[in-house]
């Protein structure tokens, strides 16, 4: 090795002329070199791996806690609030006049949340801004009247126990994509261990193929 | 979902062009019910995305023998050779952004999968396919009127009609919700059809003997005994469609009663049409 | 300044005066990545194309360069898989030429889709009805394999080749090279064949539209064909053009001839299946259409019988002929002619089957649609060719790429390096 | 221990092969492309629950039910409503594009005062207060009359308050523009006496003869007029089209039976002619005429026999013969008139000669034929408050017959004839015959109001506008016209709210004379229009609120109706085209373009054909044989007397040889570039031509030459 080093610097004085300042004969450079390789490896992984999903996702709390298990105990079941309009379109969030059915003017409880839902836009008339977990892009048609009417489906297959929980978790948001994290899935890989974890779009096929024997045209589902 | 696989449909449409005025009501209502967007300049009509198309067809004789028929021309939502879903656009995305949905028979087009390569609109011998070229933009405000049923498109890909497909998933939903396992006719009709104040266009389920599209064009359910790629030849004398002999198989039928019109269809050799006109499909041979 | 690095005992120009020649071709280079950003960041609407026109000039140098690029796979397949050994005095440069040719294809694709960052979904989200699909996969891999193909010759570089690992890894891929020429001639058949079928299974085109066997159609086969004949002449026109900018002999004549003659017959039996498929189609296929041949070349201010005879006669059959007979074969001039000829044809049956094409009118009431091009198209277009030019004046500057030149061209008594 | 270069390869190399092997890659990858498909600068419309409300519109006199598609508060499509007695389901293009207009950033948003060359804007109580203000110095100065007023139409509540304010003010001086129902008022008073208006059953009619109305081209009630032409084809009922051009109308028709421009009325007189000599008209109705048949006949075959009228119309006499007859004999015949849009010019010679022909076969007031009826009333006004200066002001002579006239008067005049002008949804300034003496008239004016929702060339020449809502934002009654078959007010209801700070014209107007107190506002005592519409309904208005629309008559008008002929027996002068070049050119009507004021929807606009407008070349329609060294789609330069415009030509087949038509509807310049600044408008290229004895402007065309630019 160190005889074609010496050709290097024999033959040609011109391009090796800087770099033999810094160049060295002993072997310790590659030892040197793994070392640099590893940690640089290691560093660059786990950053990857752990720093990088805290970088995509920015956090933002919801307006205020919603305790989903309190107005499951009061309200009833999930299409009590999150129901099929008469011509098949599904509601979503509920609109303030919704939330009023129950809540009248005066407060319900003495929660904190409570009270801000009540101050902050109960009197001032305003919709609450909500984060949606699970917002499908606007390419996405996804009809809930086939899922649970047609299909006969339940909430949780594709929500999760959302409706146990008694506080509201962050909502992240992607930077790039703007979709919610809940689409990707918790885990940055995007493994999945329930059916719920992850909602893009192979995971409606897979289910689709399972349950229907196909994964579905593409109109089925976009818009 | 499992039952829509067993009955398949096929929506098609039959324009009858002595109906038609040429009045542009299909072309606008289509654009304002899909989002499609404008553009400063659109007089130059090979950039200007019109989903429905409205042609202006003369049978080229001289004053005073004139004489004018206007063609609309949606996507004609081919099923290709031998009907068998392999229409010359979905052939040949090659990231399966158009596909052939064989339970309605409706060809769509993903706009968030096409990445642009304009493969299908050299394919589509009906122009009937559109790119964007420009970002879409609207007059501020006017973004105020865009459909959540149809998502806008942005630069660089292609769009088409749909047959307003979002109208049969608003009728399917609604079905869900009755408990009822199939559409009306009249759930499922398109934003043309609906707006033509000549009622020229007529929508339904071309396998569907109760509806008025499958009573006026009669599918032949054979192939063509002259060109075995042909399937769902129309038997009404008078319904023809837009190049037929190349096998596309259109789910767009035209009606007309004057000859010129019928022959401005298709392409034919000298000669020829005398002798094809009076061929309805199989059944004629009968 | 730069010569440690230039090949020993190979002359070639001072380093101000190539830097200069670099510079200028580096301009047009330059104008053409601005162009080629523009298309980027302000979308397609900067061409000329429209909804008539979805493909345009773009594909039509894609398919030109793959087309001429073809040398490298048909050299390859030749010298590794036939072992026509003498061909190893040019497989150098049919592979960088090929090399150039193919970056610069992907390159073009990847300005010419509406949604470059969405170009994967041609991989991740295949159609495998689509020959397009087919394209981007055998365009890729062969890619690939034309870059390993590249990378011995790149290791041959005199500072490179000292350092042991690449000297030995450039001999040991020498050893192995037929496994990737031959992979690499499998994966050109498909591409090209696949260009070819691109144009064939538009059934909706009677223009383009053509039988075939199973799901090839017969431009497939015409394409693969058209792109061995022909790929070889632009490896002679290249060498040819290197040899007279360098003012040296390159490659020996009777390597030269060899090639020519190979390209000539290429070309001779590929004109007879072109006519053969023109013929067929013309007379079969279209009529059955409901289109005469006259309908194609008539009633536009372009696309006359010219250029139908232009491509088969005059660019198919004349290169064919003037190649396959020894004496025009042998004769400077007249193979210079052929084999430009033979270029200007195989690129103009490029044009044809993607422009004219879109051209035609299909309705019996639509309207012949022609095209101009916009300056950012033909920018874009030129790129590729300016840095075609910077790679090869870099490679032949730097490697020993002709193992003839120096004993073509001794300035001191010859002793080779090893 | 050395950094080599080693260690930095190393280092580089870890790197990347780190950053390789975790999710950074495949997530950018995915992400990238998921950014591109959910660019920030595209728009995501909101969802929400969908609901649909009825209402009417009145862009057009066709005054069809719309259902508008809502997505909670926000309107995001207009479709046709079915059921609706005039349109059942259809809609026209402008129609469903109505929301172009409600959201066009390019609306007057706010009151507006003209400070030399640019508008500012000031508040609605400024702006009322400024015109009530100027309003009181003309009234203080003793000369009511010098307020003017011209709307579209004198039709519904709006406009009959504004008649109100009129009278109450002591003005007699407002004005409408030419409108198809104007037409036919005027048609129906020359030959039935006024007050009327007639119809065409053109739903039953089994031979419809028309000339030149273009039945699918916006004529009338355009989706009724489509729904009644296609009913034919099952009806198996005749279209025989009397023009120069092959409109689609022509095209549709059984058959087009070509003729040379302004000679309409010699046809029909023609046919009448051949009707009265083969004695196949109704000789019971005949009868009854009044006004000199004798005379009329003795006429008609003198002067008017198909041989002499054969070179002048272009039409054959064995044609002439052959249809006159196919029409009388028809069961159910009906000749219909208005040429194009039958607004703007028209010749009451023509009119009453074509419809003369239906009185002649018979057909007034029987099935498929012409029905003449009273005009609609259904409004019931409290008893206006006069005062002396009203009563007195109401006694002058109004300042012109036609609007056209009081222009003329003002160009002409050294003194101001008009102190203020009203105008209200007209634009006079582009519908009407050289529109640019209408600019300039309008310049001549002191004070000019401006009712409108756009920044038109009218408003473009007022003092202060008072934006107003757009059909989608107000309550308003529309009465149906133009020749409607059946007679029925809809209901336009405020299905969006106001987008800006507009009012209801109705709303302004009472505003306006609430400020100018004393008897003026003891007339206009409603809190607001809407408060207004309710109790001047009375007999309707529970329909309206419930329904949404209210059938004021259908089916066949009963009671005889007398038929005067002496109009014609007086043998009025037919009009001629102003100029002597060789060929003619006439306005084309298409119904992807308004004529009226407004400017076409960026939809509609997108819709027009390349042969009509290319980039910003209007392009005019030629015969081949008369486009002598012009080039298909080449540049021309087409010069009449009232100027010149540099154009696109279409050669075109279907085009009489020696005409040329231009498209009407183009060249606007509004601020909206995408209706605007595209094509000229053949109103500046034409000028009035009054016809003796009725006063309206008759110019059908223009003498014109047109060469290679």
């Amino acid at each position: 090795m160190s005889e074609i080093e010496n050709k290097t610097e024999n033959g040609s004085t011109e391009s090796a002329g800087e770099r033999t300042a810094g160049d060295t004969k002993d072997d310790k450079g590659l030892g040197l070199g793994v070392i640099f390789f590893i940690v640089a490896f290691v560093v660059c992984f786990l950053s990857g791996t752990l720093l990088f999903p805290k970088l995509l996702y920015s956090k933002r709390e919801q307006p205020f806690n919603f305790d989903h298990k309190l107005h499951v105990g009061e309200a009833g079941d999930c299409d009590s609030c999150h129901y099929l309009r008469e011509d098949g379109s599904f509601v979503g969030i509920p609109k303030l006049a919704t939330c009023l059915d129950c809540h009248s003017e005066e407060p319900m409880g003495e929660t904190e949340d409570e009270a801000i839902f009540a101050e902050e836009y109960v009197s001032k008339e305003k919709e609450v801004p909500w984060f949606i977990y699970s917002r499908q892009p606007d390419c996405v048609f996804f009809s809930h009247a086939a899922h649970t009417q047609s299909g006969g489906m339940d909430c949780v297959t594709c929500h999760g126990p959302i409706g146990e929980s008694t506080s509201s978790k962050p909502y992240q948001e992607n930077r790039i994509t703007g979709y919610s994290r809940d689409i990707w899935g918790e885990n940055i890989w995007g493994f999945k261990k329930n059916s719920w974890d992850r909602m893009k779009m192979d995971d409606c096929a897979e289910c689709h193929k399972q349950e229907t024997g196909h994964q579905g045209y593409c109109f089925q589902c976009h818009k | 979902m499992k039952q829509e696989n067993n009955k398949a449909h096929k929506f098609g449409m039959v324009i009858d062009l002595d109906k038609c005025t040429g009045c542009g009501s299909c072309m606008v209502s289509c654009m304002s019910e899909n989002n499609v967007p404008f553009k400063e300049d659109e007089s130059n009509k090979k950039d200007s995305i019109t989903w429905m198309r409205v042609y202006k067809i003369t049978n080229g004789k001289s004053f005073p023998d004139t004489e004018i028929v206007y063609l609309p021309r949606p996507c004609q939502h081919c099923g290709g050779k031998g009907d068998h879903g392999h229409s010359p656009c979905v052939s040949v995305c090659p990231a399966t952004a158009t596909d052939y949905g064989y339970d309605t028979g409706i060809v769509s087009q993903i706009y968030t999968r096409c990445f642009g390569c304009r493969y299908c609109m050299g394919a589509c011998p009906y122009h009937a396919r559109y790119f964007n070229w420009w970002d879409p933009k609207w007059p501020e405000g006017m973004e105020n009127y865009l459909s959540p049923n149809v998502s806008p498109r942005m630069r660089g890909v292609v769009e088409k009609c749909s047959f307003c497909y979002h109208r049969y998933q608003a009728a399917r939903d609604k079905a869900y919700v009755d408990g009822r396992d199939d559409i009306e006719e009249q759930e499922y009709q398109t934003a043309c059809t609906t707006a033509c104040p000549a009622g020229a266009i007529v929508f339904g389920d071309l396998n569907n003997p109760a509806h008025a599209v499958h009573q006026i064009v009669k599918p032949d359910p054979h192939p063509d005994p002259r060109n075995k790629h042909i399937v769902g030849k129309s038997r009404n004398p008078n319904v023809f469609r837009l190049l037929e002999r190349l096998g596309t198989n259109p789910k767009v039928y035209y009606l007309s009663e004057r000859e010129w019109v019928r022959k401005a269809g298709d392409n034919y050799l000298e000669g020829e049409w005398d002798e094809i006109k009076n061929h309805h499909g199989s059944s004629s041979h009968d | 300044m730069d010569s440690a690095l230039i090949p020993e005992g190979a002359k070639r120009c001072s380093f101000p005066k190539f830097a200069i020649g670099i510079a200028i071709v580096g301009a047009v280079l330059l104008w053409g990545v601005y162009a080629m950003f523009l298309c980027w960041f302000k979308g397609l609407n900067q061409t000329n194309m429209n909804d008539y026109y979805g493909f345009a000039l773009w594909i039509w140098a894609d398919l030109a360069v793959i087309a001429v690029g073809g040398g490298a796979f048909f050299t390859g397949l030749l010298k590794y898989i036939f072992k026509v050994d003498e061909l190893k005095n040019i497989i150098n440069f049919a592979v960088i030429i090929g090399f150039i040719c193919y970056s610069s294809a992907l390159l073009i694709l990847a300005i010419d889709i509406g949604q470059p960052l969405r170009g994967w979904f041609i991989f991740w989200h295949a159609n495998v009805h689509s020959m397009l699909t087919e394209v981007a996969f055998c365009l890729s891999c062969y890619f690939a394999v034309l870059t390993i193909e590249f990378i011995p010759n790149i290791l041959e570089n005199r500072q490179v080749n000292r350092v042991p690992f690449f000297h030995h890894l450039a001999h040991n891929m020498h050893g192995v090279m037929a496994i990737f020429a031959a992979t690499g001639a499998f994966l050109s058949f498909f591409h090209q064949g696949s260009l070819g079928g691109v144009a064939g299974v538009m059934f909706g085109r009677p223009f383009a539209v053509r039988e075939g066997l199973l799901i090839w159609p017969w431009t497939f086969f015409l394409f693969t064909w058209s792109a061995a004949a022909f790929g070889p002449c632009f490896t002679l026109l290249v060498a040819k053009i290197t040899e007279t900018i360098t003012g040296k002999k390159l490659v020996k004549d009777n390597v030269v001839h060899l090639l020519a003659k190979i390209s000539g017959w290429m070309i001779t039996t590929y004109i007879i299946a072109k006519i053969i498929d023109t013929i067929y189609w013309a007379t079969v296929t279209i009529p059955s259409l409901g289109f005469k041949l006259s309908h194609f070349y008539t009633n536009n201010s372009f696309y006359g019988y010219w250029i139908l005879i232009t491509e088969v006669v005059l660019c198919g059959v004349v290169p064919g002929a003037l190649l396959i007979i020894k004496s025009t074969r042998e004769n400077p001039t007249l193979r210079l002619i052929a084999i430009v000829l033979g270029v200007i044809g195989v690129c103009l049956n490029r044009w044809v089957m993607v422009l004219q094409i879109m051209a035609v009118p299909v309705m019996s009431f639509d309207t012949w649609a022609l095209y101009i091009p916009s300056w950012q198209e033909i920018a874009t277009t030129i790129l590729p060719v300016a840095y075609g030019i910077i790679l090869i004046a870099i490679t032949y500057r730097y490697l020993p790429v002709f193992p003839q030149e120096q004993e073509l061209n001794s300035i001191e008594p010859a002793t080779e390096a090893e | 221990m050395k950094v080599d270069r080693r260690s930095f390869l190393g280092l580089g190399l870890g790197a990347v092969a780190g950053i390789a092997v975790s999710p950074v890659g495949i997530k950018l990858t995915d992400d990238s492309s998921i950014w591109t498909q959910n660019w920030p600068w595209t728009p995501v419309p909101v969802d929400g629950e969908v609901s649909y409300e009825s209402s009417v519109c009145s862009l057009c006199p066709g005054s069809c039910g719309i259902s508008v598609r809502k997505i909670g508060d926000r309107p995001v499509k207009i479709e046709g409503l079915a059921g609706h007695p005039i349109n059942d389901g259809g809609a026209c293009l402008h129609g469903i594009a109505g929301l172009q207009y409600l959201y066009d950033p390019s609306r007057v948003k706010t009151p507006l005062k003209k400070n030399g060359n640019t508008f500012e804007a000031i508040s609605w109580e400024d702006a009322i207060s400024l015109v009530a203000a100027k309003l009181a110095d003309i009234r203080n100065s003793n000369a009511p009359e010098r307020l003017a007023g011209i709307m579209d139409k004198d039709l519904g509540s709006v406009s009959a308050l504004f008649k109100r304010f009129f009278n109450t003010f002591g003005s007699p001086n407002i004005y409408t523009l030419p409108t198809l129902e104007s037409n036919l008022q005027a048609t129906a008073a020359t030959v039935h006496g006024k007050g009327q208006t007639i119809a065409f059953d053109l739903e039953n009619a089994d031979f419809v003869l028309s000339f030149g109305a273009g039945l699918i081209e916006g004529w009338g009630s355009p989706v009724n007029g489509f729904k009644a032409n296609a009913s034919r084809k099952e009806r198996h009922a005749k279209l025989y089209q009397i023009e120069p051009r092959l409109s689609n109308t022509a095209a549709n028709a059984d058959k087009w039976i070509p003729v040379k421009p302004g000679t309409e009325a010699d046809l029909a007189l023609a046919m009448c002619a051949v009707i009265l000599k083969k004695k196949l008209f109704d000789s019971k109705a005949v009868a009854n005429f009044k006004g000199g048949v004798n005379k009329l006949n003795a006429l008609l075959q003198k002067t008017y026999a198909p041989s002499k009228m054969a070179e002048t119309t272009g039409v054959k006499s064995s044609d002439i013969d052959t249809i006159a007859t196919l029409f009388a004999k028809a069961k159910m015949p009906v000749a219909v008139f208005g040429k194009g849009r039958g607004d703007g010019a028209q010749s009451l010679k023509e009119l009453v000669a074509v419809h003369t022909l239906n009185c002649l076969v018979g057909n007034i007031n029987k099935k498929g034929g012409a029905f003449v009826q009273p005009e609609t009333a259904y409004l019931e006004f409290p008893a206006e408050s006069m005062d002396s200066i009203a009563t007195d002001g109401l006694t002058k002579a109004k300042a012109g017959r036609y609007a056209h006239q009081v222009f003329e008067k003002i160009n002409a005049a050294s003194q101001p004839v008009v102190e203020a002008l009203f105008v209200y949804n007209a634009n006079p300034c582009y519908t009407l015959h050289g529109a640019d003496n209408i600019k300039k008239a309008l310049g001549k004016i002191p004070f000019v109001v401006s009712f409108s929702s756009f920044l038109d060339e009218t408003a473009k020449q007022a003092d202060i506008i008072l934006p107003i809502h757009t059909f989608v934002e107000r309550l308003e009654d529309v009465p149906s016209c133009a020749g409607l078959a059946k007679s029925v007010v809809g209901l336009t209801k405020p299905v969006s709210p106001p987008i800006f700070d507009t009012k209801n014209p109705g709303d302004a107007i009472i505003l306006i004379a609430k400020a100018l107190e004393g008897d003026i506002a003891q007339s206009f005592e409603w809190d607001s229009y809407d408060d207004c519409l309710e109790s001047v309904t009375p007999g309707i208005w529970d329909d309206l609120s419930e329904e949404g629309v209210a059938v004021i008559s259908e089916g066949i008008p009963t009671g005889s109706v007398a038929v005067n002929v002496s109009f014609l027996a007086d043998n009025p002068a037919t009009v001629q085209a102003q100029g002597d070049d060789s060929l003619t050119l006439i306005p084309i009507d298409n119904m992807r373009l308004p004529s009226a004021g407004t400017a076409a929807s960026p939809f509609a606009v997108k819709t027009v054909s390349d042969t009509i407008l290319k980039g910003t070349d209007s392009v005019v329609e030629i015969n081949p044989l008369t486009a002598r060294g012009l080039e298909d789609r080449g540049y021309a330069t087409l010069t009449t007397p009232m100027g010149t415009a540099r154009v696109r030509v279409n050669l075109n087949e279907g085009m009489m040889p020696g005409v040329i038509g231009m498209v009407e509807g183009l060249g606007h310049d509004f601020d909206n570039k995408y209706v605007s600044n595209k094509g000229t408008n053949i109103n500046d290229l034409i000028g009035p031509v009054i016809e003796s004895g009725s006063g309206l402007d008759a110019a059908f065309g223009i003498k014109a030459k047109i060469s290679k630019a």
